[in-house]
């Protein structure tokens, strides 16, 4: 239940410029959830940023995307609302 | 809670610029602070110059000068992004202030959305 | 989840259905956040997110019907679903107020529905505790 | 320009008016076509394209109204109009016809464009010298 | 007078690939040469185990797999774009010939298009 | 009045992924033709490409571009239809 200063809500593909610069935004107590095309970030490059990354498992599971990693956590849409209440500030890419 | 809303889409391609665009203006009707942060292709929004008769459509050059006037706060651009398109301080429209967009300058805002 | 008290929220949909994911995406997510006890004070339309209130989608039987879907859910739970009059009229998206208005051959909005200025937008951003935005991929 | 000879356009169009510049740009394109004494056999609204044969589009009184100055365009020249039936009926854009079939309270589509399937993109391909895309931007 | 499809948009977040799988098979019903290109992050419509019904929306696995028999000569992908996206050869769909998307490529071609 | 091989039809601003796609993809007997958004990328870093470039006036005055430069030939809707007669082939990206 830790509290979150900023939840990243991004749904672009890696190729789309607001992925890059989402991640470059996200400071260290910020959270980024990937969504829709923004979970193909987990199958290409390694993602380095500052926030804690989670991503939405229906879009991962839709994609053939696994989720073995534990470089990020899965959440489902429950998890999804209950990052956006712990969160003080929420952005949609 | 000030609301900071953000354009990275460059004029007259899309319609995105413009309806947020809308949004501040509307934001600054109902009297809630308001600013503007054009980033990425977005910056093109501010070169002075704008010639957009022969594509049908009207300049935003107008609006933009008169933004503060209707409330909203800043208009800011993001400074890496105008070097990147060329766009030094001559040729941007007057008002325009240069900043740098990260997650400090994020935090100086409770609300940050875009139009699209 | 249990834990947190209640809160609003304002849903932002900038997506079209059959574009984009956006109108999906978010009603998943606004089940959700009425399955743990919050509340959703309005649906908001703005660009093209505005052909979710179309009457007159009609995609292939074995495909969901989004707009219907949602309306189907704005009314069991009496949400409020707005469409930005800006956005709507130059979509073609418009009621019986704006057919008259306009002198044209039909209207197409779909209930619960209604068409309305951004000041719904900003309303619902001042009451609601939380303002979440679907927008299209890319 | 005027020593090549004469040739014939297929001109598609993916992208919606008032979201992006594809319907403008395509008409100024078709419109400088026949200027050169070229033929246009056919324009093809597929994707977001179709709102473009929306008749219930009612931007504001200061803006171009893209599909009735494209409707009078098509008329002018004889050109003939179609929007893919599925990616129209998905979006809400229907003719009397899909109306009745599918039962909906009203049609909105605006004359002389008609509603018809990839075949007839597939025949314009084939006829013509040349087709040329108009996309969204990005 | 074969024609090239290019798909670089990636499922399920939008319509596009599906409006161009769609536009190969009107031109293969209609007996005209035609060949699929998955590029950028179009590439990863390839990826086997797509399970979409989370999402409500149908897999194209089937589609893809039945391209051929439907009279699609080819599904392409490029290999850089493959490899970008974590796509070794056992996670592809069978039937998909992994190639250089270049000039080269695109001159076999009489005609190329995106659906959007 | 020389042949075109292929008429690349560019609308995309510069950090879209299929601008650069475009340009890498252009042969030397090809034109690239920047319209709408896509003659941003005359503003932002040089163009390299192997075709010869192209710029639709109507669309770089509109975003208050100069057509000062000698690297590239501007022209108008007449001139963007003359180019798709003389190219063998047109693909819009």
């Amino acid at each position: 239940m830790t509290k979150i200063q900023t939840l990243h809500i991004l749904n672009k593909s890696p190729e789309h410029p607001r992925f890059a610069r989402c991640l470059s935004m996200a400071s260290p107590d910020d959270a980024i959830l990937l969504i829709e095309n923004g979970v193909l970030g987990l199958a290409s490059a390694a993602i380095s940023t500052s926030g804690q990354l989670l991503a939405l498992a229906p879009d991962m599971a839709a994609r053939g995307l696994d989720d073995g990693s534990t470089s990020f956590e899965t959440i489902d849409y429950d998890g999804m609302v209950d990052l956006t209440t712990r969160a003080q500030q929420v952005v949609s890419w | 809670m000030s609301t900071l809303i953000l354009i990275d889409q460059p004029p007259y391609g899309g319609w995105t610029g413009r309806e947020a665009l809308d949004m501040a203006f509307s934001l600054a009707a109902f009297d809630q602070p308001v600013s503007l942060l054009f980033c990425g292709a977005g910056v093109n929004w501010l070169r002075k110059g704008q010639e957009p008769g022969q594509v049908r459509q009207k300049s935003v050059e107008k609006n933009l000068s008169a933004a503060t006037i209707f409330g909203v706060e800043a208009l800011l651009a993001d400074s890496d992004d105008c070097n990147r398109y060329g766009l030094e301080a001559a040729q941007l429209l007057s008002g325009v202030e240069l900043v740098r967009a990260d997650a400090q300058l994020f935090a100086g805002y409770s609300h940050t959305a875009f139009a699209g | 989840m249990q834990d947190s008290s209640p809160l609003s929220f304002t849903i932002v949909i900038t997506g079209a259905p059959y574009s984009c994911q956006a109108p999906q995406s978010a009603l998943s997510f606004a089940q959700a956040a009425l399955r743990a006890g919050h509340r959703i004070d309005r649906v908001f339309l703005y660009g093209d997110g505005v052909h979710l209130a179309s009457a007159l989608a009609s995609p292939p039987s074995d495909e969901p019907h989004w707009p219907r879907e949602w309306s189907a859910f704005l009314n069991e739970h009496d949400i409020p679903g707005v469409a930005c009059i800006a956005s709507a009229l130059r979509r073609g998206l418009v009621d019986e107020g704006e057919q008259k208005r306009f002198e044209l051959p039909a209207s197409n909005l779909l209930p619960p529905f209604t068409i309305a200025g951004l000041g719904e937008w900003v309303e619902g951003r001042m009451m609601s505790s939380r303002t979440v935005y679907f927008h299209g991929s890319d």
